[in-house]
Formats: structure tokens, C-alpha cells, sequence
């Protein structure tokens, strides 16, 4: 089982000749990821670490009908283009790593795509990583050890750190999915929980937050009201953050008294999910909570 | 990019959303204030202009009854720091007579995506005040838009006509969509005997949008960027100053917070926040040490580097010419480094004197102390 | 069973003070529809033949959240509208009775109905009728008998005959559905067929086609490649209408080789649907089809 | 609504599509014919401008290289009755040097909700010409619009640039949304050594979307309606006339279009087609029952009325109203009346010596009788 990717996920690259997606590609087939063709308009005929690449979605979905994933490199400009070929050519579940695409531009892209019953995992995500059976991401798969913990991250290199914690203390990951940084994503933390709920792989949920919007917050609303089936720790980055000031490139900014450090913390804890104060109490909120 | 009130008042004027008279005084201006103020009818309310929350309580909203006192309010403000921000412009406005406050606003929202309406009849500075007078969320499909049934449920909530509310929903809506805004607030909306004025505003835009409407926009926040900020955009940096003395350098924001969450909580006081973003490459690295190393205030900096695929080797290396090219007598520079040959990244630091830690709290545990 | 409608739907009406509203919430409340509310804005607190109002749909299934189907008589400018409001409000069965509505504005509001996981009947209904158990449309009910025969049609009176002459011929029906006679409308011909394909109660179907648009041929091949699970009996309105002229208000008009009568028969014939030349010759069509 | 070729053509232009030089010459302009003509640079194409297809086999698209030859084939062509249409104005282009003939549509469909982009290599009159090409087939969703993969998966199978293609594509997607068509055809898209150029093409507008930008359009459109389509408009009926001398009134498209099937089966000759859309109310099949009386070449009128919740009683009163205030002596009246209160109506009806019927077919075999 696992969540999103496994061993049947076969991969498309759109973007595959760009310095990321060849780099990527070549991480994700070491990984054992099986990546069955890429894309690139005017690229079409050639091949990048032996992965036949296409101009169009449709051409090699027509070439590799088993395709059933995607993962996007195409610069912000171009990459809304790349997600509705994607979802046009019915591919189900479609991981945007690009970073810096417009908001507006997203929330239509990522729309249409859940209209049409697609996936969208990002955009500006690390991607998703089932250990040992399939990479769909650039995170470092050192990182994450097979295990039964799922993680659900807002955060990329974050994410990193919090599964090497986890590893060292003797937790693997059954899925790690990177929800993605920006304002508008296609799943949120609730979306991925769930899917966490019906995975008899994964015991327990770390969610690792940050200031700026209300995706905790409305985590937080769902969890109290439907939730609850699996145990779930948090870690909210952006504690000691000034308010106003945009920490990073993407949505973490407080407004007012939205997204703000305490709100996220006190909406979590009230519906039930306990949140480390510091990276290191993670594994022993995790631990407790298991326990339980 | 968080607007001015008047950029986002002149936004709303733009979309047809009735405001109150008002003049535009800048720093510059401070010897004409009186002469601009003039061409607004009194009495009036004065507002500095900040790109932050909470200047009413902070004393930066006042009310003025002559033109003295407008000029008297206006200079104390004009210069003033707050927040870390210098106001650079305050706007003098007609204090119109409000008969109702009510407070509006539309923000783009992730899950389900969509533009959310908020409405409240009450309006007013604080959250708890609006859920007093009752919260309506409306959910703006983009694939729907504002249809008329949503203004005549927003208007009913008001207790409005529908015609009256429409074309400032329909506005908003557009000016939402044109502006690339993230946020637009109309707080207090006032009910008035000449109909619903917009008497404050707040606007949120999205600066990576390549909108060519916020081009002026775009521009004006970027001269107002001071040195370090400039310097962190020309590398696609996210530089943030801080009160401290301690730089905290990583990749990544929410690895960066961490960091800086860690660092204040052993009690030391950050005075930068520098997000390298994807890619930590040996020459990223290195350009966000020496930007790092050249703000005078700091005396210690933590580089937090997850490297995953790029080689440490590498980026120790660039650390290290970063240290020779830049390094600053008693400024104590603290790395972590993780990823892909770790080991020989580790030796090469160690060789150029730096500390090289293995976990975050190592490192912060050494920069404090 | 049945198909769209039956003793479980429970109706809301938007538009019910209007004249059409009104004379039609008293005929389905005859007929034995469940009408549980009504919609009007500015007229909520009243009510029309015992049927409460509200101002909008959102109240409306706020006190009455047993609705589970709308029907609407708003006139053409306001319906899109209606549409929008009825999906937003959870209702998962929408009758667009309204004819004129603008194409455009239908398309958009149609395919928005499908992307929240809603059916639009029409616009330009009569709408559907599961005679005996529940009319949720304007169709004279006494032209419609219980029975196993299913219906599927763009035309409004023409159903009425058609329906008439089963009975005649002894057909009953089991649930007939007008798909609305506009060039857009919410469902297809064979979105229905393939409900009745799913009901046990629907032994055959009788599609009731026009010449213009693509709605029959697009059928004939959805039935040539997936379809044949039920016998289809058709009949195609408009042999003598001349090319290029637009006969009635809708969609009726053949452009160029597109539309044409000659090519739909076609179409039809080729797939495996037998097609009567004349009204007169359905029965009997039938007939032989259920005997096969 | 079938817009005329030249209507076509300025939305194009209006939309920065490339079109052929041209001239349009009206019936009242056929005295200055040569002056408008010579405008243009030669060789010519004279077409006759109609408002359905196929005028190309009918001889009204014809070739001139001089303006003489011009003015004897346009003058030919104006005022010339075609299809039940007169040609009103002749459209007099330049003779395109056409290196290669593609053809492109767009058009709105309703399963599911989209627009169809059709492209093929092969232009020209006939689908099967089209097929020979290779039609391809790219499906808009409305809430994406055209995408640029699709401009690029156009460009490639018509051989040409995505840039070249592009201006085109997205001209045409906002033309059809712009002007609400139903159908955009530029056939043939010609390939030429200035680049693409739309030398013939199609439209069809939705008539009841109310959109201003078509109201001198549809103003055209309604002048050249005759007296009896204008009256029926103003119903709110539809109206064709047709060659022959037997009316059929009825309510709903599909029912009265399968009367007039009837009764050119049973070798009648149609001379009217009258829906009355719905509500078949007292009033309104009185009105249309008085319109078909009045058109001379009607010898016999064939009512067809399914009343449904309306009361045939009244429906019969009206008739026999309109009998006696329009009727004329041989004109042969059958109703076939079914709903509530039939036998009321039929009695009615009786005793005006009019013929009820009880099925379509009897009705058509009495008046074909």
C-alpha cells in the first residue's frame, strides 16, 4: 500500500532535458523509480539516462500507456501549460517541484485538475516518497528509511531534517509527501491524512507546519470534527518569525492575526494533536503518541 | 508584497469602489503638507503608511480637526521608525461620518481552491470584534466566479440592498483577479448617508505573479529595500533583518526557521534570516556567507545547509573562499552541513578552522555560546 | 430503482412564485412529487400551494436538508445563476426547465454542475418523469405509464407522443428523461443510456433524436464501441427540414454535412440502433428488438 | 444565426487574424461596382455572400483576373435567389497565391462541455477532403481555454510553427467567446509566402445570447427577414417557409418537425413550418394559426398541438376565433388537439365545422387529402 506512489508507478518527466529534470531523473531511476518517458517540446527523439523523451504528454502516454504519474521541471513561466497537458492526457497524479508560478496561475491550474480528477502534489514540492519503493520527488532518499510513519510537509529541506530525526530514532517513513510551500497547493494536509487513514501501512502522522496562511488552522478544524482515526504530531516552524515579513520565498507570512506562530499551535492542540515546541521532542511526542 | 493602504486605495478607486477624499503626503512632501492638506475637506484622519498590521493601536492612525493639527500629527509621523519600517508617506483623509462599520474581504485560499468571502456587520480592528457581529464565509469557486446569489446573501447578512453591495463585491472580485492580490480587506467598510465608502483598506499582492499592473508597485517596494535586500533578490535570497547579532543562514524556509526558532530558544538573538531557497550550490552558499558577513551588526552566523544531491565537498569549499574573501575578525561562523559526501565537506571545513557540526542543536549550542 | 428520480427525491423549487413555478409545483405536488421548499429572492416567508420560500437555496436546505434535487423556473438571465446557486448548495440534481438560456453561459454553468459532481437535466427540459413515483418536470403526466421501456429525448412534445404511442402499443415506461433541446446541455444521450444500462427496471430504451449538432452520432459511437447492453430504438426528427434553416428555437439546424438527417440514421444504423422512419413504426421496432 | 462570409471576415480581422484584401459591394452599390472593385488588387475572387453552405458547387464562388470580368460575374450574381435566399452583397477579393490549403474550426459541444478545436492539413469544400488530411481533434475544456501544448500538438500536425499558429489559434478561441459563435471555420487557411491567411470562412452566432457585440449583426440579420418571420419573431415562433402549400403548426421543434416528416410522407407538399415553442396557450395557437392564414401560398394548415396542462377548450375557442377573423374560403383547416379537456375541444371544434383528430396520422391524411 503506502500512499500515492509505489512500486506500480510509472513515471513521466516533463521538463526532462532541463539541468533539474536530467539531474532528477537520474536520481529517481538509482532510486529504483520507473521512469518510462519524458517531455520535451522540440526534444522529441532523443533520450536522457536512457528515458525516451517526446515533444507532447499525449505522444508518450500514447508510447507508454502504463504511464501513470508525472513529475514537472518546467520553469514557472511554462509549468500551468505542463499541468493541463498532464491532466488532459489523464495522468492521475502529477507532482509540480517548480517553484515561483504565479498564485492566481495555480489556483485555476490546480483547479481544473481536481475537476478532472487528478492529483497535483506542489507546486514548489520536494515531491513524494514511498522508501524503498519509489521516489517521485528531489528529496535526498537517504533521508527517509522504510518505516511506518507518514509525514505530510508544507516544508522542503525541513522535511529532510524531521525524517533523518525520525530514522535516528529508530522511526521509518511509510510515505513522505510534500504538500508544497506555496500559498495554493493541490492537497492539503487534510487530503493527505486521509489518505494516511485508509493506509494499514502507517500507524501515526507527524505534520510539519509553518507560519504564514491557515492550512494548519483548517487541518486542525477537519481533525476535530472527523478526525482523530490516526494519532498526529506536529511541528510548526516560524515561532520567533516577525510578523509581516515574508520567511522565504513562498507563503510563509503572517497578516494580522492570520497564520500567526500561536494561533496555528493553539488550533492544533485544541483539536487533540500534540506539537513539539522543538524539532528534537518530535520523536518522543511521536513515541507517546503511539503509545496511546 | 504586503501594499500601502493609498496603493491599495487607489486600486479600489480604479474598480469603481467609492473612497474618501484624501492626499498623498511623502517624505518629501513634509514642507507642502499643509498646502495638500488643504484640498481635502475636514475634518480629518491622519494615517501613517505602513507595510505592516496593528499601526492603529501603535498610535499611527489620528484624528485632526484643523490643518493645524494635521500638520502637527503629520510631521511627528513622517520619518518615524515602527516595526522596523521608516513611514514614508502619510495620507491625510476626510474623517467621514459613519453611520454603520462593517468590514469586507476577499483572499485566495488553497483547499478547496478558491477565493473566500468574508462579511461581517461588524466592522473594526480585531478578529473578535467581526465574529461578533457574525462572520459569513462565502466560498468562491474560480470556475463559478462572484455570482449574484452570493451578493445577495452577503447583502442580506449586512442587512444591504443587493444593488447597493454589487458593484463593491463585483470590484473587489475583479480588482482580486487583475491585482494578483492574495488579500484584499475593506476594514471598516462605513455605511454612510451617501452610500458604503471604503474608508480603510489593506492589500496583499502576489510579487511573483509577473503581473505588469504591480510593475509601479513592485518598484516602489523595491526602492525602499535597503541594501542586504536588494543584494539577497539579485541571488533569489529571502533576506529578512532582524534586532540580534546572530545571521541564520539556510536553505530552505521552514529549515531556516527552524533554525532560527532553535537559536533564539538557547536564548541567542538573531539579527538575520536568510533563505538561500532551492539549490544550495557551492556558489549560493558561499554569496549568502558573504552577504551574511557583511552586515556590521552581526557577530556570529549559523550556515544550515541540507545539502541532499549537491556534493559538501563543494560546498565547504565555497565556505571556505566565502571565509577568505569576506571573513570579519571576531565574527565567529558556525556551519552544518549535510548531504552528499558529508564526510569530506566535514574535513575541509575543520582544515579552514570552522566549526563543522553534525545535528542543528550542535550548531545552534556553538553559535550562542 | 428507476433512474434520476423516484420515491426518494425530494424536491426543491427555484423560481416557484413565478407563473410557471407555481402552475407546475401544484402539478407535480398532484402527481405526488415530494416538493419540500421553494426558492424566490426577496419572497422568502411566503409560500405557494402549502410550499415554504425562501430567499435562497442555502436556507432553503438548511431547514429542509432531506432536498436532494432542484428544478428551475427562473427566466434565462437568472438562471445561470440558479444553477450555480443550486450546485454551491449541495443539490445533486438540477432540472433547468428555462429555455434561452445563452449557450455559453450554459457551457460553463454545465460543466462547473459536473465539476462538483452534479447533474443538470436541460436546460430546455420538460425534464423527468418515473411515472407513478415521481415527475420532477413540466410533462403532462397522463402521456407517461409505468412500465419497462426507458426514454431519452431532446424534444419536449415529441416525448409526449412518443410516450403516448408506447402506451398505446402497451409500453410502459420506466423512467423517461428529456436531456433538454439545447446545443449544450448537462446530460448526453448516452450519459442516460448508460443510467438505464445500470437500472434492472429498463428492459430497452427509446432515443428521440433531432437533425443539428452532433448528440445522435455522438451516441451511435459511444454505442458501437462500448455500448449493446440494451437494445436502443430510435427516432430522429426532421427529415424535411431543409439544410441551414433552424426549425424551432434550439439546436434543430444542420450546417453544411454536420447535423444532417441522412447522417445520423447513418450513424445510428451502423452502431446497431434501429431507427423507425416514422412515429408510427417505434412500437413495433420495439417490439422486435425486445424479441432478439 | 449563419453570419454572412463577410461578417466572418471582420471579426477575424477585429481579432488580428490575416485575411485577403477585399471589397464588399451591397445590391444598392451594383452602379459602383467597377470603383469599389478596383480597390482591389487583381486577379479576383467574386463570392456571392449566403447564409448557409455549400454556394461553392452552386457556382457562386468564381474566379475573375479582370475587373470587367468581375463586374459581369458579381452583377450576375446579385440579386440572384439561391437555397430561398437572394444574394444581397458580393464580397470581391484578391486572388490569394495559396501554396497549401489547411483547415482549422472551432466549435462549442455539448458532451462534454467543451469546444472542439478541428485541424487538418487537407482545406477544402468536403469533410472527406478534410479526413484525407488527417483531422485532428483537440478538446477545450472551457475552464482551461486553449492551452499552448495544444497550439504546439495543432502545429505540428498542420507542419507548421507553434508561433506562426499561435496569433491564430488564440484569435479564433477568443473570437468564438467574444462574439458567442457557435462555429468558427476558416476553410481554406491558406499557407502563403506572406505567412497564413484566412481566405474563406464560416460562422455561426448563438442569436439568443443577448451579447452586444453581435446586436449589428443580428440587426442585419432581422432586415432581411421576411413579413411572415417577422411577425413570428415578435411571437416568439419559429418560422420557415418552405416551397410547397401545406402549413404545419405545431408546439415544440421535434414534434412539429415529425408532422412536417409526416406529411411529406404521405405526399404532401410543406409550405410552412410554424413551432410555436412552448406554452401552447389559447392566444398563441390563435396567433400562429392566423399567421399561416395569411400567407397566400397556403391552400392547407395542418395544426398539431399536444396541450399538456393547458386546457383544449380554450385552445379550441382561439382556433375557431382565428378561423373566424383570418379564415379564408378554401383553405382546408386540420387539428389534432390532445391534453386536458380534449373532448370539450373537439366539440368545439366540431361545431365550427372543423375536423378534429385524434392522431397525427389521421390529421395528415386529412390534409393531404
Amino acid at each position: 500500500m503506502a500512499i500515492l506512489v509505489d512500486e506500480r508507478t510509472r513515471v513521466l518527466v516533463q521538463g526532462i532535458t532541463g539541468r533539474q529534470g536530467q539531474l532528477h531523473t537520474e536520481q529517481m531511476l538509482k532510486y529504483g523509480t520507473r521512469v518510462v518517458a519524458g517531455v520535451s517540446p522540440g526534444k522529441g527523439g532523443s533520450s536522457v539516462h536512457g528515458v525516451p523523451v517526446y515533444d507532447s504528454v499525449e505522444e508518450a502516454v500514447r508510447e507508454h500507456p502504463d504511464a501513470n504519474a508525472s513529475i514537472i521541471f518546467v520553469p514557472a513561466r511554462y509549468a500551468p501549460d505542463a499541468i493541463y497537458e498532464a491532466v488532459d492526457a489523464g495522468l492521475r497524479l502529477i507532482v509540480v517541484v517548480t517553484e515561483g508560478i504565479p498564485v492566481h496561475e495555480a489556483l485555476l491550474a490546480v483547479r481544473y485538475a481536481s475537476s478532472r480528477g487528478a492529483v497535483v502534489v506542489g507546486p514548489n514540492t520536494p515531491g513524494v516518497i514511498t522508501p524503498g519503493r519509489c521516489k517521485l520527488g528531489i528529496m535526498p532518499a537517504d533521508y527517509f528509511k522504510p518505516g511506518r510513519i507518514g509525514i505530510v510537509s508544507r516544508s522542503g529541506t525541513l522535511t529532510y531534517e524531521v525524517a533523518m530525526r525520525l530514522a535516528q530514532a529508530g522511526f521509518g517513513v511509510s510515505t513522505a509527501v510534500g504538500i508544497g510551500g506555496d500559498p495554493v497547493t493541490g492537497l492539503s494536509f487534510w487530503d493527505v491524512y486521509e489518505m494516511f487513514l485508509g493506509d494499514p501501512e502507517t500507524d501515526a502522522v507527524v505534520l510539519v507546519g509553518e507560519i504564514g496562511g491557515v492550512k494548519e488552522e483548517e487541518f486542525a478544524r477537519l481533525y476535530a470534527e472527523r478526525g482523530r482515526g490516526k494519532p498526529v504530531v506536529a511541528y510548526v516552524a516560524g515561532r520567533c518569525a516577525p510578523p509581516g515579513r515574508r520567511m522565504g520565498h513562498a507563503g510563509a507570512v503572517a497578516f494580522g492575526a492570520t497564520g500567526t506562530y500561536e494561533g496555528k499551535v493553539r488550533a492544533l492542540e485544541e483539536a487533540g494533536v500534540r506539537v513539539a515546541r522543538r524539532l528534537s521532542e518530535l520523536p518522543e511526542l511521536l513515541r507517546e503518541a503511539l503509545a496511546r | 508584497m504586503i501594499l500601502y493602504e493609498f496603493e491599495a486605495k487607489r486600486i479600489l478607486e480604479g474598480v469603481g469602489i467609492p473612497t474618501e477624499a484624501s492626499v498623498l503626503v511623502s517624505e518629501g512632501d513634509a514642507d507642502r503638507l499643509r498646502e495638500l492638506a488643504s484640498r481635502v475637506p475636514g475634518p480629518y484622519v491622519v494615517k501613517a503608511q505602513l507595510r505592516q498590521w496593528g499601526r492603529g493601536k501603535a498610535g499611527l492612525v489620528r484624528f485632526a480637526d484643523t490643518l493645524d493639527e494635521v500638520e502637527r500629527v503629520a510631521r511627528g509621523m513622517l520619518g518615524l521608525e515602527w516595526g522596523g519600517e521608516r513611514v514614508r508617506y502619510v495620507l491625510v483623509s476626510e474623517r467621514v461620518r459613519v453611520l454603520r462599520e462593517l468590514y469586507l474581504s476577499m483572499m485566495v485560499v488553497g483547499s478547496p481552491p478558491g477565493v473566500l468571502l468574508l462579511a461581517s456587520g461588524a466592522g473594526g480592528v480585531e478578529v473578535e470584534e467581526r465574529a461578533r457581529g457574525g462572520l459569513l464565509v462565502i466560498r468562491i469557486d474560480p470556475f463559478e466566479g462572484l455570482r449574484d446569489y452570493m451578493v445577495r446573501r452577503a447583502a442580506k447578512h449586512l442587512g444591504l440592498q443587493a444593488d447597493q453591495l454589487a458593484p463593491l463585491l463585483k470590484g473587489m472580485y475583479r480588482a482580486l483577479w487583475e491585482y494578483s492580490l492574495l488579500l484584499l480587506e475593506l476594514n471598516p467598510l462605513a455605511v454612510t448617508d451617501r452610500g458604503l465608502v471604503a474608508i480603510d483598506r489593506k492589500a496583499v499582492a502576489d510579487e511573483d505573479s509577473g503581473n505588469p499592473k504591480l510593475s509601479e508597485l513592485l518598484s516602489r517596494y523595491e526602492g525602499e529595500l535597503g541594501d542586504l535586500q536588494r543584494e539577497a533578490r539579485r541571488w533569489g535570497f529571502a533576506a529578512v533583518p532582524l534586532e540580534g547579532e546572530i545571521a541564520v543562514v539556510g536553505n530552505g524556509a521552514g529549515l531556516t526557521m527552524a533554525a532560527l526558532d532553535a537559536v533564539a530558544d538557547a536564548g541567542g538573538r538573531p539579527g538575520l534570516f536568510l533563505d538561500l531557497g532551492g539549490g544550495a550550490s557551492a556558489d549560493r552558499v558561499k554569496a549568502a556567507l558573504k552577504l551574511a558577513l557583511s552586515q556590521p551588526r552581526i557577530r556570529r552566523v549559523l550556515v544550515n545547509v541540507l545539502g541532499g544531491i549537491t556534493r559538501c565537498d563543494e560546498v565547504a569549499r565555497g565556505l571556505v573562499e566565502a571565509l577568505r574573501e569576506a571573513g570579519r575578525p571576531g565574527v565567529k561562523v558556525v556551519v552544518r552541513l549535510s548531504g552528499f559526501m558529508e564526510e569530506e565537506g566535514r574535513r575541509i571545513l575543520e582544515e579552514a578552522g570552522l566549526k563543522p557540526c553534525g545535528t542543528l542543536e550542535e550548531a545552534v549550542a556553538e553559535v550562542v555560546s
